[in-house]
């Protein structure tokens, strides 16, 4: 079976919001996550730029260049949202009124600390923006990935190698071939593409794994990525 | 004797920001950039500025025109570098070439920062950055098991935010997320200007204002 | 599966709060007292509360009585007492023998640090109270030439406020000085109740919410 | 010459209000201040609840419980006023956006500091408010109280006997028989009611009196106290 797609991977953990949760959704593969979340659910998606209430994407005929979330992006606002600035919106999430946030990442350490912002790109100054402040604050920090690197090698490590955002903070992380959560001891497998086995998997990973007892299949839809 | 905030043009707006400042300018993702302002201040050319402000290369915003000529010493910052993978920023040049200086926080340290400086608090400890490297050389003391950062507040000379409507009070709506760091930066500087879409010539309602005229020294009505 | 907030009394909105809970209620200068739900609170008896409540004794609220049926064990506050002359209240006879604990801050070191549990901050410099008894024995420190006392984050477990409109998402609008307290206590405590005047079936606009139902766990609608 | 009544203190002090000022005025004596403001200047009064531009008292048929000022009393909003919560309300306290605060008090000391609250009140709780804020932080503080105690002490001293509301901090005291600044070597006389001479002055006074060169009468219009 094919390793998850990112709108298979935003599927899975879409399956994971509960109904009336404050989730923050970073750049890239995360805020995805929102289109596979029930319709009838009130979930409050929160941006750290200050809305508090994240639509779907503006129709080009709607969009309003004021009206963006923090990755730019022309949003609209579902009922009941509200739009405040930008002290207030890091006052809400560092002081852990944020639920959930999902993040991309490029590594996390089997305590739970997370690398997912870079200073090394030659020549070009660091970006940090808003991660380090939901990756120490949010309830719960989900971290959304591909299992390895482009070039095979283990994003799930035992320390990590790159610049930290924050530390102890990993709660779940959601591959492309897997599904774990970070505990005292390390990382737990819950859900393992068929067709790989835990053999596999751990060789994959960078640091001990256990294995739930209702460890299971990690089965998604068929959801195929829109054209280039 | 009525209080006349406005002013005619940008020119008058940022007139007597000087060499040395430090200067805010709001906008994020896009929004609540006060472009024309910075424009003004870009031809009125002081010198050996610190910028503080979100993203030191925006493409929406006309921060990087301070930068490529020369008037900046310093940003403040919690973004360094844009998403894309264009060519160098005047401002990723000049970084490479260590002929300015950065100083880059964590987002919520950098607006909490600003806003403890239009509250009167000089310093406040935060969880954010905790061993990372953005905590290099701050203090750290625990509270109750868990570990925080001391970070300092972030003090402005001048304040250049976009704003939606004003009136004679200065007092300001905002149109959604262009909010964002104008409220925060107008309270911690000394000079505020705000870039306004429209000016109303009654008061704004008072449930409707969003922020208090008490915090802006001046208002030009750019447009849209 | 729609979030339903609303409580259909006041005892069932203040359900939950129990012995030795941190109890913040809101109120100042008359205005903003949920008086209903500190009846409710009354009438559920927890024991050992702490009240953060800015006045031990104002006459239009009833923290009196909670003081008076000997549920609290300490107050903070920026005022133990009233105004007037009149015979002594609750709070002053408990307090004259002994049997209530008292701290004492000025009003806006008290608000900052309900402000600051919400915001994350566990503990922050202001200049205020530098100097005087009410800095005794807390940490002082010196930035840029001036003195500041630390003071810490008041957490609390449930705040009970008033506010005018609620919707279902828990958003609230306040009238005029009813806010104050409010927003602040709402974001630093883990269950938040809303006493309001009236309930709206349609979303508060985006624009006149003044606090984020983000804050608010539920709603007991007490009428006018 | 009489020493001066509240009301004439009130409109001596008025007489100093500059046009486009935020001011915060003290409970008691203070607020009276705002009735000798000229009509039209755009004078900001800040009230610690949060009101941005309290206007003249309510009448009885406007009055409305929530629009209340720091002292209880119904009032009114002015033209270009908004309303913000106690967190924000402190905030441009403490952060230096009032020009002036007008307070009352027990004693000020030549250094400037300010005694105004006290918890020394037989068998009463302190009360301390907003005081200490406003004192600390308002860009300029000035006095209103009677010259000398009910029974004839100073109130104008080398140091405070009181608890302290803020060190450093006054600029100027208005008395019922003169106005001072306070000043790095001390108090600085600006003004003395007629028939007060300066001996005397100095007499009723705890600390050392310095007189400015352009010292003058303290003259102002006769104003009625309300009856009782």
């Amino acid at each position: 079976m094919k390793p998850l797609n990112r709108l298979q991977m935003a599927w899975r953990v879409g399956q994971d919001i509960e109904d009336g949760m404050v989730v923050n959704l970073g750049l890239g593969m995360p805020v995805g996550v929102s289109d596979y979340v029930p319709q009838d659910f009130d979930v409050v998606v929160q941006s750290e730029n200050g809305i508090i209430g994240v639509g779907p994407l503006a129709s080009a005929n709607a969009a309003d260049s004021d009206l963006v979330d923090a990755g730019s992006r022309k949003v609209t606002l579902r009922a009941g949202a509200t739009i405040i600035d930008s002290a207030a919106s890091f006052a809400m999430i560092r002081g852990g009124h944020i639920d959930v946030t999902i993040l991309g990442a490029f590594e996390v350490a089997s305590n739970g600390d997370l690398a997912n912002w870079d200073n090394r790109i030659p020549d070009k100054g660091p970006l940090v923006g808003g991660a380090m402040d939901l990756a120490a604050s949010a309830q719960a920090v989900w971290v959304m990935m591909e299992h390895n690197t482009r070039k095979g090698g283990p994003r799930l490590l035992e320390a990590c190698t790159l610049p930290l955002t924050a530390v102890r903070c990993v709660k779940r992380v959601y591959t492309d071939i897997a599904v774990l959560s970070v505990m005292p001891q390390g990382f737990l497998v819950h859900e393992i593409l068929p067709g790989i086995s835990r053999v596999e998997l751990q060789r994959r990973t960078g640091a001990p794994l256990a294995f739930a007892p209702d460890c299971k299949d990690l089965i998604t839809p068929d959801i195929a990525l829109p054209e280039a | 004797m009525a209080i006349e905030k406005r002013r005619a043009t940008a020119a008058e707006a940022v007139a007597g920001i000087g060499d040395g400042a430090t200067v805010m300018l709001s906008g994020f993702a896009g929004a609540g950039f006060a472009n024309q302002l910075v424009a003004a201040l870009l031809d009125l050319g002081p010198r050996n500025l610190t910028l503080v402000v979100n993203s030191a290369t925006h493409r929406l915003s006309n921060t990087h025109e301070l930068i490529a000529a020369g008037m900046v010493r310093k940003v403040i910052c919690s973004a360094a570098r844009g998403h894309d993978k264009s060519a160098l920023s005047a401002f990723e040049v000049l970084y490479k070439e260590g002929k300015i200086e950065l100083e880059v926080l964590p987002q919520g340290t950098f607006v909490e920062s600003i806003r403890a400086a239009g509250a009167g608090i000089p310093a406040y400890f935060t969880p954010t950055a905790f061993g990372t490297d953005l905590a290099a050389g701050k203090e750290v003391r625990n509270f109750d098991g868990r570990d925080y950062v001391l970070e300092k507040s972030i003090p402005g000379d001048a304040a250049l935010i976009r704003a939606d409507v004003a009136d004679r009070w200065g007092n300001l709506t905002f149109h959604h997320a262009q909010m964002n760091f104008g409220p925060a930066m107008a309270t911690a500087s000394k000079l505020v200007v705000a870039e306004v879409r429209a000016f109303s010539d009654t008061p704004i309602p008072p449930e409707q204002v969003m922020l208090s005229g008490v915090f802006v020294d001046r208002i030009f009505v750019a447009g849209a």
